[in-house]
């Protein structure tokens, strides 16, 4: 694999994401894959933050220990990162840093007087000077700024001609043949793939990671047809979006652990009433507040079993962008068919980092249809059918009284404490379950990749399967990632293990949660690989620990 | 078609409850609506859990028995959804003024276009008798046996502060008022909200305090805020005092609702613009 | 087993629950065990209630299809339940019953008129009637009331005294030797567990079937020196229980499956600010509002997995009063021993059962001690140990700035981001559960009962291993009963099932929790045996369905 | 000993945050209540979660950092189990006006005796610019970037119809008088509501439109209510007016905490006690 890694660090205000896209965009018109991850303290301004490009001649999801380029805005990031790439081109913000060994400085300060340009264009200063010595041609520069920061592209094309004049190429990247992808975090992708599933509202309640998927689609409502409502609280959210789709209105909301916790009661009540909700919870490190900018896996269990009581849900949590486009569409879809609530299982590093997608190429998913109430009055809202699924009408349909109820009902939907009854309506709801873990057969729950005979395998979820996948390449292994979680795809899962001698759970959590759980459905991991400190695993370190389980 | 506006199922209020006199109210005024050529298959009765909450079952119109507290943001969603929809919810004291306060203050800031009626029988009835936040001081129910330590607080005090654009006051032993509020209130453009003073027969029975102090706030100026703060307070759910019925405050002002207009988009129109983000984002 | 069941039915209102118990205490004044079961709907008048005396010469915690006695206040009562006992003896209330086959009949009305009795003492004549018609001595029916029914006993007797008079004795039930026991709800042991373990604050928001254990502290808050609070929610309840443990008080929490949705987030919190909490958990129908006066055994994974994040957490389920006694008590000094959330685990048909106890009979457990702060500045509250438990200072003790941090914090409390610290602290509590599961190796955590030997056993847990003893008995079966959840007793309970050949795991549930749990730690249910209409499984119902899965 | 109020943490917030001003006041008071001889040990903070509750972390006394939106219940918890303690909360408008908005309304109703201090903002500082409920009517912020379509309420008559005995507002750009605001806060015996507009340099810097607005309360009777409410709604957040500091109202009322005395049982007294109701139930 032919590859390059920047790091652009400064601190928290300093517009460190924005110059990271940037950055991004210039491999991505060089016809490289590009993935971003960004890195910063739960605070405004101030902190240290990094954003790590890596761009690649093939599709590329986690970010590595090499680095090629170090663009330091200020001195930490030389103190931080140097001693970790010694062999790094530099390039340094004169104004701020000590001198430098090697590579080269611009000043911001003198370049932005010398163009009269705010502050806010200092980034751009750095992003020229990157680019001259990265050797990028100008075209492409000017080009990149013109698109993807349309809004005083001037200005800040000026301060960067002006960086990259002054600069000289010290270590330049080749353009490779290929177009330029789309570049799309996790939660832009789970946003468009909501929409692409039908969604007509978005009801949130800002949390990291989840909350720039509110900012996302808060900022392109307009754009989509969408309400996109910021409530009280996240128990508002729930019930407000249950109510939306009482009405007849696609709706999904997000949050992160915490604010799921309070949702969790609507979330019974989603499964007692057969309302169809979408719900996108983004991980963050935990427990409680934790660590609120970095990334966690340790609510797989939480998000499988919250909520009294049992009810049919799905679960899906994708690995990348592409996934999480093509699983947020299907997960909507499913929802409303089985009228159950469904979740979207993110994390951190998902939800925003960036990641080349193509929108061509993306695996289409089948469209699931909503049953519909034929019209044939009386109508019963949790009629009875062989599949379970009850037709839908909503309130304001002509002729169908529609009784929604949280408590044990009959299939009219009063409130009934029969013990026959109640039996019925609980196998009523496991049918819908069952049909659809039929259904799901043809779609592909669980990920099988790498040395697909290999008998070494790594059996990983989410974000962290973009690691096992480089490792598994290097050390010929294969990944088993299930995507689908509940209802649990046993079918799939004990193909995918098929042959495999040796199994290795890779997660980011301190328990081996998915070790558990494929434990409960017949298939033992022989190794844990566990993380927890927030930080995404990198390929480097998981090919490290990987290989001291297989061979100690 | 004039609906049956009963369902079958049986009712289990107790004898003497104030439900009755509310879901009394209420069918007579649904029957009216029909009456008047509006369909019924536009209104959507939306509960909380208690004993009021049962109303859900008996009345035989679009209904969401949601949960303990939560009968408002499930209302503002259903009317965010589809704003042609008329929606009444029915509250318990405990619902309405414990668990889901915040709501409830949310709701009249937001002035979403519904109508709240809280059966307010200053206890909670379906667990048998706790206080609520409408008790009196020194209530003996079962979690305070020893009598609350605590001052009620007024609701149409809160209401009046929290910007809510209708509030009146009923009784389910003045049922001709009840109806006309409960009607006015669903005729309001905006938040409505309807305190009833709703007898509880088993564990709170009120009926003699209420009958002797109860009047009618007639030729009361329901504009004028101030004098609407002065009549909210002139009963505070606890010092004897005489009890105003009627309607205390009114205004208008834009509904949340109305400032979420619907916007349709196509299937083809929807993919068209996925399409082109991806393609602006590459 | 020499066993008798009385049914008691009438209308909510009746006061069926307090005839109940009358006739329990009559039962226990004859040298009987007794347990009752109470069924009623949710509302407050008017619906059919019942309860179920059952008595035996040996404990019994479950009631059976054989009815011996009917005491009906109501023909309802009649039409309900005679079918299903055609050959018991009927004493019933002849106001408002039809004329009946056999049996006697005695009018409460005509009673209370000639007493000039209130309304309230009519099942006061039921009483009398059946005392009568079972032959018990007027002396224990007399002593029953005075002890029992202290306020207005004199016109209690009265009525019922002309009641017996009245009657004949038809079917009647000899007194056996032993002395009588205490009758206790599940609620009450609970209750009077917490205190043993030193409770002294009790934060609850009403909610069957906790509810009576609030109204059981509230009601005796002086005696036992409680601040027993109902705040406005059950997120209220969790924050100002932990808030008062941070304090120093033990302070215990109560509620069902819907309140404890809306304190996962607080649980978290707790988790990781190590702050000793007791949470009660009694679990009735669901999902959602469900059923709430019946019972279920559907929120042992909810329990296990709640709140965002991984954190020790005790989680123990009692079957019987004596079982929520002992260990209620051991699970708070455990809370505080080890700093984390606790839970007692108890459903519908525990928390409101009664049981005969013998207080000089429970099995004692360990007493277990919390670390205190031995003065010694600098205080750091979460100062890493060899067991990772940190010592303990309040907010008031002199010379110790206690900072507790639901964020990822230092030793100080301080809130930190570095990935070492976050992986240290991580351990620090992970160190906390292991030494937590070490120390319960001394404790009962899995109950094997019924014919040790035996290759055929049934696993359950909570409520339901009352009936399964039974059936077991009659079977010669083993039963494996695992009481502490979390952390998962792995040693006790392989060994509990070693030699086991057919193992049947009898919940209810609809789909097999703790058999899902067992295949988890590595043992395979080979059948289930499922309830879930809210009724407890009766040992006749029990022991049929074990014998279609035995010998099918 | 005289302590170092200050903890060595990394202070994090943007240059011309008002939350240095709050955190200097606070440290202020604290070494005021040192040198009158008061033991600092008896001193807890509890803070919700923002860019407000990091002074949690740079005071060096007793601290609870809590959850979003609870510090009160936490904060209520701690007095009731140790009335001894002095109980500060520092939250924010999004903590205590919309996450946790019931738990405040009740704390007035109680009247616990604790010390709330809103650093108002009107703005999600630490999510990173969203509205709050005292943002006003427009607002664009990161979840609203069309404007927002609601009205802010007004806290300080929430709080005057809530039943709070102790009702203030401050300014973080008025150092002196908010130490007076704040002292006067945590002397008062019961819930004492400080609502402190709070400078967001980061997202939304209401300098220049405060330094214009603002005047001292001076000469306000604060026992009378009515005035209080009028004064209150003289600026409601939304539009402009003159902006009072000082306090609005104050008035003695029983606490909640002293209605809980404290009970204390030896360990034997509580078994006997146990075993006796043992016994009473067989
Ligand atoms: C989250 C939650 N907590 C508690 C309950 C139990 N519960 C059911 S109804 C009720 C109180 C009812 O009181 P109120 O709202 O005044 O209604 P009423 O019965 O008096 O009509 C409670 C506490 C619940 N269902 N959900
Ligand atoms: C339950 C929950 N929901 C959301 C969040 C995310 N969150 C953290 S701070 C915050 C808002 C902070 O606003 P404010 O209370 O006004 O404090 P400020 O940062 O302005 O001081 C939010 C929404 C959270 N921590 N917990
Ligand atoms: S308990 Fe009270 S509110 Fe409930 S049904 Fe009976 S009388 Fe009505
Ligand atoms: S974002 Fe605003 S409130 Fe937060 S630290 Fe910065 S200036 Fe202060
Ligand atoms: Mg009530
Ligand atoms: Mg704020």
């Amino acid at each position: 694999m032919k590859e390059v890694s920047v790091l652009v660090g400064g601190k928290a205000g300093d517009g460190i994401n924005n110059a990271g896209a940037m950055v991004a965009q210039l491999f991505n018109h060089l016809g490289y894959f590009v993935y971003i991850y960004t890195d910063y303290p739960s605070l405004i301004r101030g902190g240290h933050n990094f954003a790590l490009v890596r761009a690649a001649d093939e599709p590329v999801g986690a970010y590595n220990d090499r680095i090629d380029y170090l663009v330091a805005l200020n001195q930490e990031t030389l103190d931080l990162h140097l001693p970790h790439c010694p062999d790094c081109t530099v390039v340094a913000n004169a104004d701020l840093v000590k001198s430098i060994k090697s590579g080269q400085t611009v000043s911001i300060n003198t370049i932005l007087k010398a163009e009269s340009a705010p502050p806010i264009t200092g980034n751009s200063v750095m992003i020229g000077a990157f680019a001259k010595a990265a050797g990028i041609p100008w075209e492409i520069v000017g080009d990149v700024f013109r698109r993807h920061m349309p809004k005083a592209a001037d200005e800040n094309i000026r301060v960067a001609r002006r960086a990259y004049d002054e600069g000289l190429t010290t270590r330049p990247i080749p353009a490779i043949a290929g177009p330029p992808h789309t570049l799309l975090s996790g939660n832009e992708a789970i946003g468009l793939g909501l929409v692409a599933g039908g969604l007509s509202a978005y009801i949130s309640y800002p949390m990291t990671p989840s909350s720039t998927l509110l900012h996302f689609l808060a900022g392109n409502a307009e754009r989509f047809g969408l309400k996109v409502i910021h409530p009280e609280n996240e128990i508002a959210v729930i019930l407000m979006a249950l109510g939306s789709a009482v009405a007849g209105a696609r709706t999904a909301v997000g949050t992160s652990g915490g604010g799921f916790c309070l949702m969790t009661e609507g979330l019974s009540f989603a499964g007692m009433a057969e309302i169809p909700i979408v719900i996108v919870v983004s991980q963050r490190t935990g427990p409680s507040t934790g660590l609120p900018t970095y990334t966690g896996q340790a609510e797989l269990r939480f998000v499988l079993h919250a909520g009294q009581g049992e009810f049919p849900r799905l679960v899906v949590a994708p690995a990348d962008a592409g996934e999480a486009y093509t699983w947020s569409a299907a997960v909507m879809h499913l929802a409303w068919k089985y009228q159950i609530p469904a979740f979207v299982l993110a994390d951190k590093t998902l939800s925003e980092g960036t990641y080349s997608v193509d929108y061509d190429r993306l695996t289409g998913l089948p469209v699931a249809d909503p049953v519909l109430w034929d019209g044939q009055a009386p109508y019963r809202r949790y009629r009875d059918t062989p599949a379970g699924i009850s037709p839908l009408a909503f309130p304001g349909r002509m002729d169908a009284v529609v009784k929604m109820n949280s408590y044990a009902h009959d299939e009219d939907g009063i409130t009934t404490e029969d013990a026959a009854l109640v039996t019925l309506m609980t196998k009523k709801r496991q049918k819908k379950e069952a049909q659809l873990k039929e259904e799901l057969i043809r779609y592909p729950c669980v990920s099988v990749r790498g040395t697909l005979g290999a008998t070494t395998a790594l059996l990983c979820w989410g974000s962290v399967r973009n690691a096992c996948d480089e490792v598994a390449a290097r050390l010929g292994l294969r990944v088993i990632q299930p995507v689908v979680f509940s209802p649990f795809p046993d079918q799939q899962f004990s193909a995918a293990c098929r042959g495999v001698q040796h199994l290795i759970a890779v997660e980011e959590n301190a328990t081996g949660q998915l070790a558990a759980l494929a434990r409960e459905h017949g298939v033992s991991a022989d190794a844990t690989v566990l993380k927890y400190d927030g930080r995404p695993f990198t390929p480097d370190e998981l090919g490290r620990r990987v290989q001291e389980v297989i061979a100690p | 078609m004039i609906r049956n506006l009963i369902t079958p199922a049986q009712n289990t209020w107790c004898p003497g409850c104030g439900n009755f006199a509310l879901q009394h109210t209420l069918k007579e005024i649904l029957a009216g609506m029909e009456k008047e050529g509006r369909s019924l298959d536009d209104v959507v009765l939306v509960t909380g859990i208690g004993c009021h909450a049962k109303i859900a079952d008996y009345l035989n119109i679009n209904s969401v028995y949601t949960l303990h507290g939560r009968t408002i943001p499930v209302a503002t969603g259903i009317k965010l959804a589809n704003p042609k929809v008329t929606v009444i919810c029915c509250a318990g004291d405990g619902d309405a003024y414990a668990e889901g306060l915040d709501h409830l203050i949310f709701a009249a800031k937001r002035n979403i276009d519904i109508t709240m009626i809280v059966h307010n029988n200053r206890v909670y009835g379906l667990t048998t008798g706790q206080y609520t936040p409408t008790s009196p001081l020194g209530f003996k129910g079962k979690s305070t046996p020893a009598g609350t330590t605590e001052y009620p607080f007024n609701p149409l005090e809160l209401m009046l502060a929290s910007g809510a654009t209708y509030i009146a006051r009923g009784y389910t032993r003045k049922m001709p008022q009840l109806a006309q509020l409960i009607r006015q209130g669903i005729v309001h453009k905006g938040f409505a909200f309807i305190d009833v003073l709703q007898i509880c027969a088993s564990f709170f029975n009120m009926t003699e305090y209420y009958q002797s102090r109860v009047y009618d706030l007639a030729g009361h100026d329901t504009a004028d805020f101030e004098k609407a703060c002065a009549k909210a307070r002139e009963w505070d759910y606890n010092r004897d005092a005489p009890i105003a019925l009627g309607v205390f405050y009114e205004r208008a002002l834009p509904t949340f609702d109305d400032r979420y207009p619907a916007r349709y988009l196509s299937a083809e129109e929807r993919s068209r613009r996925i399409r082109d983000l991806f393609e602006a984002s590459g």
